[in-house]
């Protein structure tokens, strides 16, 4: 039992010193709930950390404490007393502390304004649809901005299966659930990146179904936002009008849209700004010409049983315009 | 341990030797091949957990290629399709194959010996229900060595296991072996609720109980109220899945998450199912290793109790996360609070007796094992009490934090206990003691290697990794932990390996160990044989070895109850259920093939029914049929006996029916087992309703049909219970005729047969379909709920006319008709208040 | 009285079920209390109700068995004589100790889930 | 030979071959859509005159192969008549209509599509049991003057006989130009509009029946083998038997090489 304390104690030192690393980490919070629910779980941390040395303690009397120590411990009054009245008083204050969290969440989302944003979950991947600065809807996927500083609702969709949105640092999860419609209010208290990740198993490739969220100040994200909402950069270069080329002819744009241009699939993630993006295919891959490039001809194995199919008849020329193409659309 | 005084015992003087002979002689065990027909609760349990401890060792293999993967980011050890398969057979063999199985064979190889019977009331019964799972289970894991096995995760949520995202036979293996452990559970749960109720030895009331008993009588009173809420959800999902009823589909009014609901108002008390029986072992434990009676032997039974409830309004917190109004969920995290209540009392009850050791608490193996445990539970417990909290649940559910909370419960709750049983009991079973020296190997091996493996994993879930994951990216602080967890991992199966070489070197099943080893007070410690103890002990104490040291001795001497066999065949004495007065004795079948047959050609059936093998399967179903039929014409003996005398000048009668009778308790356990099921399909009903009204009669269906169906359907019904009742009142005496009785008594049945048929035709003529929508399935579901009694009671009426015609039914020789008039009533009741619910309920909310 | 004559000697037998009822008296009503606020919840909120009308039902629903059980952790002693239990039997004062430390918890458990709606707000999902 | 194996049995053989007879498996894997209007017609054939034989094979002696030109080394250019003939025997002549609705038109189809066609087949990576046989006898050069001879041919206007359901036409429409995103079904007319890609083939006016087996081919996993099967696998394993027969009735009813959707006006007046 020492060796477990001391472990303990290693651990938590670690943890507290290891830093850098903690994008997606609920103990690294950037948002209103995720921070009360930090300072939940330290409390109810230090009231565990208590009770396990209790415990541990009055096992260690009853064993090998001196005789008059066990006699005090060998009473019904024990039981009563440890058993019965300490869990219930220290039950009762951590209840409510929880049930006061509980109840800050519902004044948060009274605050948030209507929903201009949805996400729905796919297959394994995240279609987020914002309201644009008049009011059409503006479709991209597998990123969230958000402004800083003020609670934002956020509609939870599945035409599929049921999906968990989570993003540790800016809240807890919330589940999309086919044919239900559930309202998350995140507030982020200052602008930075966070990585969320699907947190319900939803077959296949669920652990490869992740997204970035960034927060933005308010005038950056309204002017993000804007530029959203305008139609995809036309090809400048050579290399990019072929690219255009290349995949207008090839059928890509039965899945995917480009606004702006004739594709206009509605079936994968919308590529209108696909160069602005932090990573591709749902935080599978970093964002570069050369993972766009690979993801074309080899998705099946970066991302197993992904639905869409492995494009490998292009030529390496065209491979290439088709890539720099795309990640021209910034 | 007082002095012993002079009492009465129930036989003075010696008893002849011939007596032991024969009780060795009926009691003998087969041998051979021929053991597959043993139904002795001790070979029985004995393969039992054997069985289970296999699983565990299978499971535990998955678990070790699953921490291979994580070791490092971004690996390829396994392909995602494999992890899937995996972690979906890990966790289901763990709670359904090893967890809940084991535990029921400790019950089923225990508690005889504890309450010195020579068996459990119904031997076949659990010879059946080992076998449909040891076969069942074997199919279901096998399906991971051909890339067959279900990917769904153990919880099966919907509508991912529904055909259109899950196509093939994968998913429907897991309902098939799901099948099979609710169906040996349920067996389960009928043996222990009557063995522990009714078989105790004459003098131990509920209140003299061990602690064991108390947790195998609540363990199996949740299994009865826990199991039938997956048995209707599963029969839901293999439904939907087969002929696309849409309970669980949005678009046709079906929600999801009535899967949830289903699947976890048994998946949380399934924890405490687990739990409590092992919590049972450890206060069976601590009492002997500090060599004086339990502190609080009272509130432990309260604890037990209190857990048994409490767990039933947990499982909601499961779902936090599905986005139930918080008022909801403060609810289930109120109850989950008031769970813990109980963990603490019991806690401090074991510490408080340990303290109150005379002399130095023992330090062995075993107790190890539960100091090893009182520690893993303690953490596992508080981080309980973390998930309960809804904020913190938020963050915490479906990550590693959760992985970590249950391994802690689980493995700490119930695995440690369960080793601690292995040391502590092996001498009861086996000619010699498991070797000390390893065993304290093992302990620190696993107990080690499991806080290495799993302590970190709360970490890892804080800092984001979610549950389900084959792979993970690198640089998010996961890598080194997940490291630690797979070495721990390792060291923990190190242990579990020298466990099973120490099984291999020094396990041999048999008599002749030490008799009590550790001096412990309970009745498991006396001399026993294969009709376990030569006499039923006179018991006045909690402790009746310490209070009583010469008691092993008189119970030898045969000098306490039924030391022979009055009837010359297996029995044992049935007591009252509160204070354990002598009543009668049961007679009891011996060794058969029937039940072995059964159990093989039931699994057989559903096997080649999921890979859709339709004629063999039902060739399978008419030898099952058969040899049920063929091992139940043998029972009910009747009163021919006549009244014996088990000690004391003490009479009883062999045989027993009406409502004292052991088969009547059998017969309203299933009741409520019945109910419990139409309960959840109830709730289903409306929660549907609930969730979309839109679809409701008159609305998005066909109106309800006019009143006069309803009306011919309840005429039915009643009249068919008339019949039942005329029936019974019918029965002639012994060797006279009565024709009416048999005709009322297979007309009944019929007319119930007939009304379901009714109730079907009244929806189809107004247009109605399953398929339709969820009202139209919910509708047509209430049918099938009730065509499954109605198949079950024409098989009990051809059965009692049948018996009838062959001289073995009277009025007094009745148990056959019994069950089946009380089973009808139960159904007529339960069909009549379907009606009001279906023709009723659209009426009055429209 | 020797331990075997007592066994053997015929008491007023107590009533089987009525013990068991007696036993389990407090978590029924818990059982019975959780039943009602959560279906009674979801029914009201699903058909439109206002919160404040979810809060009391809550209350409701929570007072009456909180009474009742506080009832029995007062006066057990009628509560056994109506469910059947003799003051013979054995282990008589065990039962009552029992029955009354599960009660005291049910009643623990009882209040806590009535309280939440002092605090969370009804109907809503809160998030 | 009917005495001996019943039909499943004939199958079987079929499907299989003979060991140790030299009789080898039939060459298209998981083409039983192949093999069973075979054992129909072996079934029939005790029943066939000698002239009727002839009549069905068109051979009125010499061997088969010699007379249509198709040996080995043997190039375009100094058999392509005969050549051309054993073609049309089931695909027509360029510009008439196939003799079967199971086999493809191939006049007007983009010669770089019909190039790939015989490649594949020559490579066993698309399966029949005819093609791949006959496709191994050709090299290169025959290939690319074929697939440029069909492609140039002039599609003959084909009248639909049998004038499928309306309703049907209308929604194989829908699904032809705007998909079924719900379940994941793009539209066709991404791809084969008839302005795309020409590795893409041109689908308006094959007949029904031939794109009907060519989809639940697709759908089956059994023309997986090549980049571009891959794809068109990814989109008919999401389609049901009903809309395989909506988008085959549709594309039938199209004149030959019209470009899919741009009916759209047409159709609309004519409503």
């Amino acid at each position: 039992m020492k060796n477990s304390a001391a472990r303990l104690l290693f651990l938590a030192t670690a943890m507290a010193t290891s830093g850098c690393a903690g994008v997606q980490s609920a103990l690294m919070p950037r948002g209103e709930e995720a921070i009360e629910v930090d300072r939940l779980f330290w409390t109810i941390t230090g009231i565990s950390a208590f009770v396990t040395g209790l415990v541990v303690a009055a096992v260690a009397v009853a064993i090998f404490g001196p005789p008059r120590w066990r006699d005090r411990l060998d009473k019904d009054w024990i039981v009563w007393g440890g058993g019965v009245v300490f869990p219930v008083v220290v039950l009762t204050g951590v209840f409510i502390y929880g049930l006061i969290v509980l109840r800050s969440g519902d004044v948060r989302a009274r605050e948030a304004e209507e929903p201009g944003i949805t996400v729905v979950g796919k297959r394994w991947w995240w279609e987020v649809v914002y309201t644009g600065p008049n009011g059409e809807p503006v479709t991209t996927a597998n990123e969230l901005r958000i402004p800083a500083g003020r609670p934002i609702a956020i509609r939870l969709e599945s035409d599929n299966v049921i999906h968990s949105f989570w993003v540790p640092r800016l809240a807890g999860k919330l589940d999309m659930i086919p044919g239900r419609s559930n309202v998350l209010t995140l507030e982020a208290t200052e602008p930075g990146l966070s990585r969320g990740q699907c947190a319900e198993y939803c077959g296949g490739a669920h652990a490869l179904m992740a997204f970035y969220v960034e927060v933005l100040p308010q005038e950056e994200y309204d002017d993000w936002l804007a530029h959203e909402a305008s139609d995809a950069r036309p090809p400048e270069s050579e290399q990019e009008i072929q690219g255009q080329e290349v995949f207008m002819r090839s059928g890509c744009g039965a899945c995917h849209s480009i606004r702006g241009t004739e594709a206009n699939g509605v079936i994968g993630p919308d590529l209108t700004h696909l160069g602005s993006r932090h990573s591709l295919a749902a935080a599978a891959l970093p964002n570069s010409k050369a993972a766009i490039a690979t993801w074309i001809v080899e998705n099946q194995h970066i991302k197993p049983e992904n639905l869409m199919p492995e494009y490998r008849i292009f030529e390496p020329e065209e491979l290439d315009a088709v890539a720099a193409y795309l990640e021209s659309l910034e | 341990m007082t002095e012993t005084t002079e009492r009465k015992l129930p036989n003075e003087g010696n008893r002849p030797k011939e007596e032991v002979d024969e009780l060795l002689r009926i009691w003998a065990m087969p041998k051979g091949f021929r053991l597959v027909t043993a139904v002795n609760n001790t070979v029985i349990g004995l393969l039992y957990i054997g069985a289970a401890f296999a699983f565990f060792i299978a499971a535990g293999v998955l678990a070790l290629l699953m921490r291979t993967q994580l070791a490092v980011p971004e690996n390829d050890f396994l392909s995602q399709d494999l992890y899937n398969q995996i972690f979906t057979v890990h966790g289901t063999t763990m709670m359904f194959l090893f967890a809940v199985p084991a535990v029921e064979a400790l019950g089923v190889m225990l508690l005889p010996q504890m309450l010195a019977a020579r068996d459990l009331p119904f031997p076949r019964l659990s010879a059946f229900a080992i076998w449909a799972y040891v076969v069942g289970g074997t199919v279901f894991f096998s399906t991971v060595l051909y890339d067959q096995a279900p990917k769904g995760g153990w919880f099966m949520y919907t509508p991912l296991t529904l055909k259109e995202f899950s196509p093939g036979d994968n998913a429907d293996f897991w309902l098939l072996g799901i099948g099979f452990i609710e169906i040996s559970a349920i067996a389960g749960a009928i043996e222990i609720v009557v063995g522990a109720l009714r078989t105790r030895p004459p003098g131990m009331s509920l209140s003299k109980m061990p602690i064991f008993g108390w947790a195998m009588l609540i363990f199996a009173a949740m299994i009865m109220f826990a199991f039938p809420a997956v048995i209707l959800g599963t029969m839901l999902l293999e439904i939907e899945r087969s002929f696309g009823w849409p309970f669980f589909t949005a678009d046709k009014g079906g929600d999801p998450v009535l899967w949830q609901h289903l699947f976890w108002f048994f998946g949380h008390p399934e924890v405490y199912i687990i739990f409590l029986p092992a919590a049972g072992l450890v206060s069976m434990i601590v009492p002997t290793m500090a060599q004086r009676p339990l502190i609080g032997y009272n509130l432990i039974v309260v604890a037990l109790i209190a857990t048994g409830f409490f767990s039933f309004g947990l499982w909601v917190h499961h779902m936090f996360t599905t986005g139930i109004p918080s008022l909801s969920l403060a609810f289930f995290s109120a109850a989950s609070m008031a769970v813990a209540v109980p963990s603490g009392i019991q806690m401090f009850s074991w510490i408080a007796t340990i303290a109150g050791s005379k002399g130095r608490f023992r330090i062995n193996t075993p107790s190890l094992f539960v100091l090893g445990f009182i520690f893993i539970f303690t953490v596992g417990g508080l981080t309980g009490i973390m998930v309960a909290l809804v904020p913190l649940d938020f963050q915490v559910h479906d990550t590693y934090f959760v992985v970590a909370h249950f391994h802690y419960v689980l493995i700490g709750g119930m695995v440690f206990p369960l080793f601690a049983t292995f040391y502590y009991w092996t001498p009861m079973v086996a000619k010699r003691q498991l070797s000390e020296r390893l065993g304290r190997w093992v302990f620190w091996l696993m107990f080690v290697g499991f806080n290495v493996a799993f302590f970190p994993m709360h970490i890892t879930g804080l800092r984001g990794m979610p549950r389900r994951v084959w792979t993970y990216e690198s640089g998010l602080g996961w890598d080194w932990l997940n490291m630690i967890s797979t070495v721990g991992a390792y060291i923990f199966a190190a242990g579990v390996a020298i466990f099973v070489i120490d099984l291999f070197r020094n396990f041999r099943a048999g008599e002749g160990g030490p008799d009590n080893p550790w001096n412990a007070g309970t009745l498991e410690w006396l001399p026993n044989d294969v009709y376990s103890a030569r006499s039923v002990p006179l018991i006045d104490s909690r402790e009746p070895l310490w209070d009583h040291p010469t008691l092993p001795q008189e119970v030898q001497e045969g000098r306490h109850f039924l030391p022979n066999a009055p009837t010359g065949g297996r029995e044992t004495i049935v007591t009252s259920a509160i204070e354990g007065k002598p009543q009668y004795i049961i007679q009891m079948p011996g060794p058969g093939w029937s039940p072995f047959i059964a159990a093989v050609f039931t699994a057989s059936f559903f096997l080649l029914l999921t890979i859709k093998l339709v004629i063999p399967a039902v060739i399978c179903a008419v030898i099952a049929v058969g040899a049920m039929l063929y091992w139940t014409w043998g029972l009910d003996p009747g009163p021919d006996k006549g009244e014996v005398e088990i000690g004391a000048g003490l009479k009883v009668p062999t045989y027993m029916s009406g409502p004292s009778s052991h088969s009547w308790w059998a017969m309203i356990v299933l009741m409520l087992v019945a109910s419990s099921l139409y309960i959840a399909y109830v709730f289903s009903y409306l929660y549907l309703w609930v969730v979309s009204p839109e679809f409701w009669a008159g609305r998005g269906s066909p109106e309800v049909p006019d009143w006069l169906w309803p009306l011919a359907d309840a005429g039915l019904i009643v009249l068919g219970t008339l019949c039942m009742w005329g029936a019974g009142r019918l029965l002639p005496k012994p060797g006279e005729r009565r024709l009416l009785m048999p005709v009322l008594n297979a007309l009944g049945p019929l007319l119930l047969t007939a009304a379901v048929a009714l109730e079907i035709y009244a929806h189809w003529q107004t247009g109605l379909t399953p398929t339709a929508n969820s009202y139209g399935a919910m509708v047509y579901m209430q049918s099938v709920v009730n065509a499954q009694l109605a198949l079950a009671l024409l098989f009990m009426g051809g059965f009692a006319v049948a018996r009838y015609f062959a001289a073995r039914l009277d009025c007094e020789r009745r148990v056959s008709f019994d069950n089946g008039a009380l089973l009808y009533y139960y159904a007529a009741g339960q069909a009549l208040f379907g009606l009001v619910l279906i023709h009723g309920f659209p009426r009055m909310v429209i | 009285m020797d331990r075997l004559d007592e066994l053997l000697t015929p008491n007023p037998k107590p009533s089987t079920v009525g013990t068991l009822v007696y036993i389990l008296f407090g978590p029924i009503l818990w059982a019975l209390q959780f039943t009602l606020i959560y279906g009674g919840h979801t029914l009201a909120c699903s058909q439109g109700a206002t919160p404040a009308a979810g809060e009391w039902l809550v209350y409701a629903a929570s007072i009456v068995p909180a009474v009742i059980v506080l009832v029995f952790l007062v006066v057990q002693t009628p509560f056994a004589r109506i469910l059947g239990l003799t003051r013979a039997m054995e282990d008589r004062r065990a039962y009552d100790r029992i029955a009354w430390a599960v009660a005291l918890l049910s009643e623990f458990a009882i209040v806590w889930t009535g309280a939440t709606a002092l605090v969370v707000a009804a109907c809503t999902q809160g998030r | 030979m009917r005495d001996d194996f019943d039909t499943s049995e004939l199958f079987w053989i079929v499907q299989n071959g003979f060991k140790f007879t030299g009789m080898p498996a039939w060459p298209g894997e998981g083409r039983d859509d192949e093999v069973w209007p075979l054992v129909a017609y072996l079934e029939h054939l005790p029943e066939t005159s000698p002239e009727e034989f002839a009549a069905m094979t068109g051979d009125s002696g010499g061997t088969f192969r010699a007379q249509h030109g198709l040996d080995f080394g043997v190039g375009f250019e100094s058999s392509g008549e005969g050549l051309l003939r054993y073609c049309a025997t089931c695909h027509g002549e360029a510009g008439a209509r196939s003799v079967d609705g199971l086999v493809p038109a191939l006049a007007g189809q983009n010669a770089a599509y019909l190039r790939r066609s015989l490649e594949e087949y020559r490579q066993n990576r698309r399966q029949s049991g005819m093609m791949e046989t006959v496709a191994a006898e050709l090299d290169t050069d025959t290939i690319a003057e074929l697939a440029d001879h069909y492609s140039r041919a002039r599609p003959a206007d084909q009248t639909v006989e049998q004038r499928p359901d309306a309703a049907s036409i209308e929604r194989g429409r829908a699904i032809a130009l705007h998909g079924v995103p719900t379940e994941r079904v793009p539209p066709c007319a991404a791809c084969h509009s008839g302005t795309k890609s020409d590795q893409f083939p041109r689908l308006a006016g094959l007949s029904a029946p031939y794109i009907e087996v060519q989809l639940q081919l697709f759908h089956d996993g059994v023309r997986t083998q090549s980049p571009y099967a891959e794809i068109m696998h990814n989109v008919a394993r999401y389609m049901n038997r009903e809309e395989m027969e909506d988008v085959a009735a549709y594309l039938a009813s199209l004149p030959p090489g019209a470009v899919m959707g741009a009916e759209d006006v047409l159709a609309g007046e004519g409503r």
